[in-house]
C-alpha cells in the first residue's frame, strides 16, 4: 500500500518533470538563452584572458576559481568527515591487519597491474600538467592517480600499498589543494588585485601570460596531488581492519 | 508534449525519478546510496545536455574550431565541481554504512529504525 | 590561426531557430546514425539504472552501476564534454565503485529479506 | 568601501578554510594547541568583520569580484547589510561554541578524532559565512555542500550508535535535497543563461518559459525546506539535533537550519525578486502554510518531550516556522523580523543547547524530570537557561520580543491576521514548554541525592560562553534600535 502511494507520487513527479522539460528551449539550439548569454565571452576571450586553451580549465581555475576553492574544500571536508567517522588507519601497525583484497588474485592479474599502474600514473601526470591545453586538469588527473592506487590496493592488499604511499607522505599533502589555492588567492591581493586574481595589476602586462600560466599550473598540481591523496586516504580509512579503534559507546 | 527534441532532458528526469524511488523505497541502505548516485549523475546529464550545441565541438581551442561552434563550457565546469561533491558525499555515506553495520549488524532500514522504537 | 566568426565553416548557425524546427531527426543530431547511437545510449542508461536498482545481489548492483557510469561517460563524450567523460570514468566507474565494493566486503553481500 | 577593507569579507570566509587545512600540522606539532589555533582563526575572522562596522551601507550592497572578473562572468560576493549581519552572527556564535567545545568534546570524542572535529567545525562556520553573502547561485550550492557534509559528520563524530544512525538519517534526507538544489539551478540556468544572482534577477522577468521558472523555484524551495527542516520535511531534525554533541547541537540548531531558511529568502528576493511574484506566488503561499503548520506542530511536540535536548530540537522546528512566516509576508517589517529572528533564535537556541550540555557534562542527565531542583547545584547554568528561555518565548526586553513583534506586525500589515494569531499561539506554546522547565529547576526539589546542596557548576571555560550568549539575548533586545533601522532599510531595498 505504502509502496503504491509512493509509486503514484513519484510517477506524478516524473510526469510533471517531463512536462516542464518539454517546455524547455530545444536542446542544442544556438539561439538558446544559455548559448547567447555570458558564454560567448568565455569562448571568444578565454584563451587570451586565462591563457588556457581548454576553456573548461580556464573557467574552473580562473573565472570561477572560487567554486573550485569550494570544491577542494569539499573533498578535504569529506576526508575529515570520513576520518571523524571511521578513524585513520594506524601507522606502524599496518602489518597486523588482515589483507583485505578478499579475492585471491592470480599471477597474471598481479603482473598486469604491476605493469599497468606506472603507465596510469604517467598518464595522470600528463592529464594534470596538460590540462590547460587538452581535456584534463588537476582533479581529473588526481582522480586517475587515486583510481590507480585503488587498483593496486585491491590486488596487492593494503599492506604493500600503505608502504608505497605511506601515511607520512599522504597526511601533509592532503590539504595541499586548499593551501595552494588560498596562497594563490592571497598572492592576488598582494599583487594589487582581488582575491584569486592571477594577472596581478602590479606586474607589468608583458609578464602576465607567463604569470597566469605558472599560477594555473601551480594550482592544478596542488589540486591533483591533494585530490589523489585524499581519495587514497579515504580508501585506506575504509578498508582498514575494524576493532583496532572502537569508538566510545 | 513533444519530448523528442529534449530526449536527453527527459531521460535525465526519468533517471532522477528512478534514483529518488530507490532512495525512498528500497530498504537496503547500500541500494539507497546507489540510488543517490543515480540521481546525481542524472542531474549532471541534464546540465551537460543544457550546454550542448548542435554539431558543436569540445570547448578546446587550438584545433581550428570556431568559438561560436563550441559547446557551452560553463555547465561542464560546474559539473566537474559537482562530481567531486558527489564522490565526497558517497564516501561519507559509505563510511556511515560501515559503522552502522558494525553497530547494528544490519543494512535494512526497517530493522535499524525498529530497534530505535524499542530503545524508546 | 584565424578564429573569426565567418571563416571556413558553412554553418555557423548563429541565427538558428529556423533550421531547427525542420524535422525530428535533425532536431536531435545531424545524421540518423548519430541519432540511433544517442537513443541507444540513453536507452542503455535507463536499462542499467533499472538493473542496478533492482538486483538483489548488492555486488551485482554495484557492478551494473559501474557499467551505468561508463555509459554515462560515453554519453558525455558524445555531448562534447571530454573533461567530464574522463572524470566520470575515473571517479564514477573507478573510485565510487571501489568504495562500494569495499563497503560490501565490510558488510554483507545480499539484501536482507 | 575602499582600500584594504574591501577584501575583508572574502578573507573572513577563506581564513577558517585555510586554518582547517593547516590543522593537521598543528595537531602534529602539538595536539593540545588545536582548539586554541582554531579559535584564533575564527577570532581573526571576527575581528576582520568588526572592522567592517559602519562600512556596509544599509541601503545597497558591496560587491566583491573574485579574481577581478566582472559579475556575470566571475563569481561575486554581495555583502548587503542583512548578509553582513548574519555573517557576524555566524562568526560570533561559532567562536563561542568552539571555545565551549574544548572541555566538553574531550569527553565524548576519542583522541585522534578531535582534530577532525575542529577541522569540520572550522569548515562548517566558514561555509555558513560564505553561504549568506555569496552572490552566485552555484557558489551557494558549493557552500551548501560543505555545510551539509560537515554537519553530517559532526552529528556522527561521537561514534555512538544512535548518533551514527541520526547522521545517516540526516544524510538520507539532506543529500537528495542537495541534488534537487542542483536540479533547480539547472532549470534556472537553462532559461536564463547566467548564474549571477543580480543578473538572474534581471533575466527572470524578461525571459519567457514560465513553466520552467515555476518548476525551478518550487524545486529550490522544496530542497531548502528539507535543509531548514520546515514542517513536513523536518523528520531528520529531532534525532540529529538532540544526539549530536551539545556545542554541535548549538551550531546546527542555532545556525545551520536558520541559514538554510535564509537561503529561501535569498532565492525568493535576490534571484526571483518581487517582480516575478507571478511565478513565485503559489509556492510562497504553500511555504507560508507549511511554516504556520511548523509553528504549531513544533510547539505541541516540544511540550510532549521527556528529553530536554529533544524538546529544544522541536522548539527549533517551531521557530523555523516563524522565520518562514516572516519573509513570506513580503514586506520589510516581516523580513526584518525574520532576519532578526535568525539572530535571536541562533543566540537563544545555542545558549539553551550549551546549558543542556552543561547538565550532561556535570551530571549526565538528559530527562526533563531530572532537572527538578537543579538550581541548588548549578545556579549559573539555570539562570542562563532561564534568560535564554525568556527570549525563546519572546517576552520583553529580550531580543525574541523584538523579532516576534516585527513578525506579527509584518503579518498583520500584509493582511494575514490568521498567521499573526498562529505566531502568538506559538509564543504561548513556547511559554508552556519553557516555563515547565524553569518551574522544575527553581521551584521543585528533586529526588533525594539527585542534586547536591552546594554550588558545583561547570568550569568557567564552559560557563563563560553560555553566559555571554544569554546576556547577548538581553543586549540585542535592549539595543535593538542600533540594528533595526539599517535592517529595515536593507530589507526594503531587497523588496523594491
Amino acid at each position: 500500500m505504502k509502496r503504491l502511494v509512493s509509486l503514484f507520487f513519484i510517477g506524478a513527479l516524473a510526469l510533471l518533470l517531463l512536462y516542464v522539460v518539454s517546455r524547455m528551449p530545444p536542446m542544442g539550439d544556438p539561439g538558446n538563452p544559455t548559448a547567447t548569454r555570458v558564454v560567448p565571452r568565455y569562448l571568444e576571450r578565454a584563451e587570451e584572458e586565462t591563457h588556457a586553451r581548454n576553456v573548461v580549465t580556464g573557467i574552473i581555475i580562473n573565472y570561477r576559481g572560487f567554486d573550485t576553492l569550494g570544491e577542494v574544500t569539499v573533498i578535504y571536508c569529506a576526508l575529515a568527515a570520513v576520518l571523524a567517522v571511521l578513524g585513520r588507519e594506524k601507522r606502524g601497525r599496518i602489518r597486523d591487519y588482515v589483507e583485505l583484497s578478499g579475492f585471491p588474485s592470480s599471477v597474471i592479474v598481479r603482473t598486469m597491474v604491476a605493469l599497468v599502474v606506472p603507465f596510469i600514473l604517467l598518464f595522470s601526470l600528463y592529464t594534470i600538467l596538460h590540462g590547460e591545453i587538452s581535456p584534463g586538469g588537476g582533479f581529473q588527473g588526481g582522480a586517475v592517480i587515486g583510481a590507480s592506487m585503488i587498483i593496486f590496493t585491491t590486488i596487492y592488499g593494503l599492506h604493500l600499498s600503505s608502504v608505497k604511499v605511506s601515511q607520512g607522505l599522504r597526511s601533509p599533502l592532503e590539504g595541499s589543494a586548499v593551501i595552494t589555492f588560498f596562497l594563490v588567492g592571497v598572492l592576488g591581493l598582494f599583487g594589487g588585485g582581488n582575491f584569486l586574481t592571477y594577472a596581478w595589476p602590479k606586474v607589468s602586462q608583458a609578464l602576465h601570460p607567463a604569470l597566469v600560466t605558472w599560477l594555473t599550473v601551480l594550482v592544478e598540481v596542488g589540486i591533483g596531488l591533494g585530490g589523489a591523496m585524499v581519495l587514497v586516504s579515504i580508501l585506506f580509512a575504509m578498508v582498514r581492519e575494524e576493532g583496532a579503534d572502537e569508538p566510545l559507546a | 508534449m513533444n519530448l523528442w527534441p529534449n530526449l536527453h532532458y527527459a531521460v535525465a528526469m526519468v533517471l532522477f525519478c528512478i534514483g529518488l524511488y530507490t532512495v525512498i523505497m528500497r530498504r537496503n541502505i547500500i541500494k539507497k546510496i546507489i540510488g543517490l548516485n543515480i540521481m546525481e549523475t542524472s542531474v549532471f546529464l541534464f546540465l551537460i545536455s543544457i550546454g550542448y550545441l548542435e554539431g558543436g565541438a569540445a570547448p578546446v581551442h587550438g584545433h581550428g574550431v570556431d568559438p561560436s561552434r563550441m559547446v557551452n563550457p560553463l555547465p561542464q565546469s560546474l559539473i566537474l565541481t559537482a562530481i567531486v561533491v558527489a564522490v565526497s558525499v558517497t564516501a561519507l555515506a559509505l563510511s556511515l554504512v560501515i559503522l552502522l553495520y558494525r553497530q547494528f549488524g544490519t543494512l535494512d532500514v526497517s530493522r535499524l529504525f525498529r530497534e530505535e522504537e524499542e530503545a524508546g | 590561426m584565424v578564429r573569426g566568426r565567418e571563416d571556413s565553416f558553412p554553418l555557423p548557425t548563429r541565427r538558428g531557430p529556423r533550421r531547427f524546427r525542420r524535422s525530428s531527426w535533425e532536431v536531435m543530431m545531424g545524421s540518423s546514425w548519430d541519432v540511433t547511437l544517442n537513443v541507444l545510449l540513453l536507452a542503455l542508461l535507463v536499462v542499467t539504472a533499472l538493473l542496478a536498482v533492482s538486483a538483489r545481489d548488492l555486488l551485482a548492483a554495484v557492478i551494473v552501476f559501474a557499467v551505468y557510469s561508463l555509459i554515462m561517460a560515453l554519453t558525455w563524450q558524445r555531448l562534447q564534454a571530454p573533461d567530464l567523460a574522463l572524470t566520470e570514468a575515473a571517479v564514477g566507474a573507478g573510485v565510487t565503485t571501489v568504495l562500494f565494493v569495499v563497503t560490501i566486503f565490510r558488510t554483507r553481500r545480499r539484501e536482507e529479506e | 568601501m575602499s582600500g584594504v577593507f574591501r577584501h575583508f569579507p572574502v578573507l573572513m570566509i577563506t581564513l577558517p578554510i585555510a586554518g582547517a587545512a593547516l590543522m593537521p600540522f598543528v595537531s602534529y606539532l602539538r595536539r593540545e594547541a588545536v582548539p586554541w589555533v582554531s579559535a584564533l582563526f575564527l577570532a581573526v575572522s571576527g575581528v576582520l568583520g568588526l572592522l567592517l562596522v559602519g562600512r556596509i551601507p544599509p541601503d545597497g550592497c558591496v560587491g566583491y569580484q573574485l579574481g577581478g572578473w566582472e559579475p556575470p562572468f566571475g563569481i561575486e560576493l554581495k555583502v548587503d547589510f542583512a548578509g553582513y549581519f548574519l555573517m557576524m552572527v555566524v562568526c560570533g556564535i561559532s567562536l563561542l561554541a568552539l571555545l565551549y567545545s574544548r572541555p566538553y568534546i574531550a569527553r565524548e570524542v576519542r583522541g585522534g578524532r578531535i582534530t577532525a572535529y575542529y577541522v569540520l567545525f572550522l569548515l562548517l562556520s566558514a561555509s555558513m559565512m560564505g553561504f549568506v553573502v555569496t552572490g552566485d547561485i552555484f557558489n551557494l550550492f558549493v557552500f551548501m555542500e560543505i555545510l551539509a557534509l560537515s554537519s553530517y559528520a559532526l552529528v556522527a563524530v561521537t561514534g555512538n550508535r544512535n548518533a551514527v544512525r541520526a547522521a545517516f538519517k540526516y544524510l538520507l534526507m539532506g543529500a537528495p535535497s542537495s541534488i534537487m538544489v542542483l536540479l533547480g539551478i539547472g532549470f534556472l540556468y537553462s532559461v536564463t543563461g547566467t548564474l549571477n544572482m543580480a543578473d538572474l534577477a534581471a533575466r527572470v522577468v524578461e525571459t519567457g518559459y514560465r513553466e520552467v521558472l515555476i518548476a525551478s523555484f518550487a524545486v529550490l524551495v522544496l530542497a531548502f525546506m528539507v535543509k531548514a527542516a520546515i514542517f513536513p520535511l523536518h523528520l531528520w531534525l529531532p534525532d540529529a539535533h538532540s544526539i549530536a554533541p551539545s556545542p554541535m547541537s548549538a551550531m546546527l540548531s542555532g545556525l545551520v537550519v536558520a541559514v538554510s531558511a535564509f537561503a529561501i529568502a535569498r532565492i525568493a528576493f535576490s534571484v526571483f525578486t518581487v517582480h516575478a511574484s507571478g511565478l513565485t506566488g503559489t509556492t510562497m503561499d504553500a511555504l507560508a502554510a507549511a511554516g504556520a503548520a511548523a509553528v504549531l506542530f513544533g510547539g505541541i511536540m516540544a511540550i510532549y518531550q521527556r528529553d530536554f535536548k529533544m524538546m529544544i530540537a522541536y522548539s527549533t522546528i517551531s521557530h523555523m516556522g516563524y522565520v518562514v512566516l516572516g519573509f513570506t509576508a513580503l514586506n520589510p517589517e516581516g523580513l526584518t523580523g525574520a532576519v532578526y529572528h535568525v539572530l535571536d533564535h541562533g543566540i537563544a537556541k545555542a545558549c539553551l543547547f550549551l546549558c543542556a550540555g552543561n547538565f550532561i557534562y556535570r551530571k549526565g542527565y538528559r530527562r526533563i524530570n531530572q532537572l527538578r531542583g537543579a538550581w541548588r547545584e548549578m545556579p549559573w547554568t539555570c539562570f542562563a537557561f532561564a534568560l535564554a528561555a525568556w527570549s525563546v518565548i519572546g517576552l520583553p526586553p529580550s531580543a525574541g520580543f523584538i523579532s516576534k513583534w516585527y513578525l506579527v506586525y509584518g503579518n498583520v500589515k500584509a493582511g494575514r491576521v490568521p498567521y499573526a494569531v498562529i505566531l502568538l499561539i506559538g509564543a504561548i506554546l513556547a511559554a508552556v514548554y519553557c516555563f515547565r522547565i524553569i518551574y522544575y529547576m527553581f521551584f521543585q526539589s528533586g529526588e533525594e541525592g539527585a542534586w547536591r546542596d552546594q554550588v558545583m557548576d561547570v568550569p568557567v571555560g564552559m560557563l563563560a560562553p553560555t553566559w555571554i550568549l544569554s546576556l547577548a539575548t538581553l543586549f540585542f533586545g535592549v539595543f535593538s534600535y542600533f540594528f533595526l533601522d539599517s535592517l529595515l532599510k536593507a530589507t526594503a531595498g531587497l523588496l523594491s
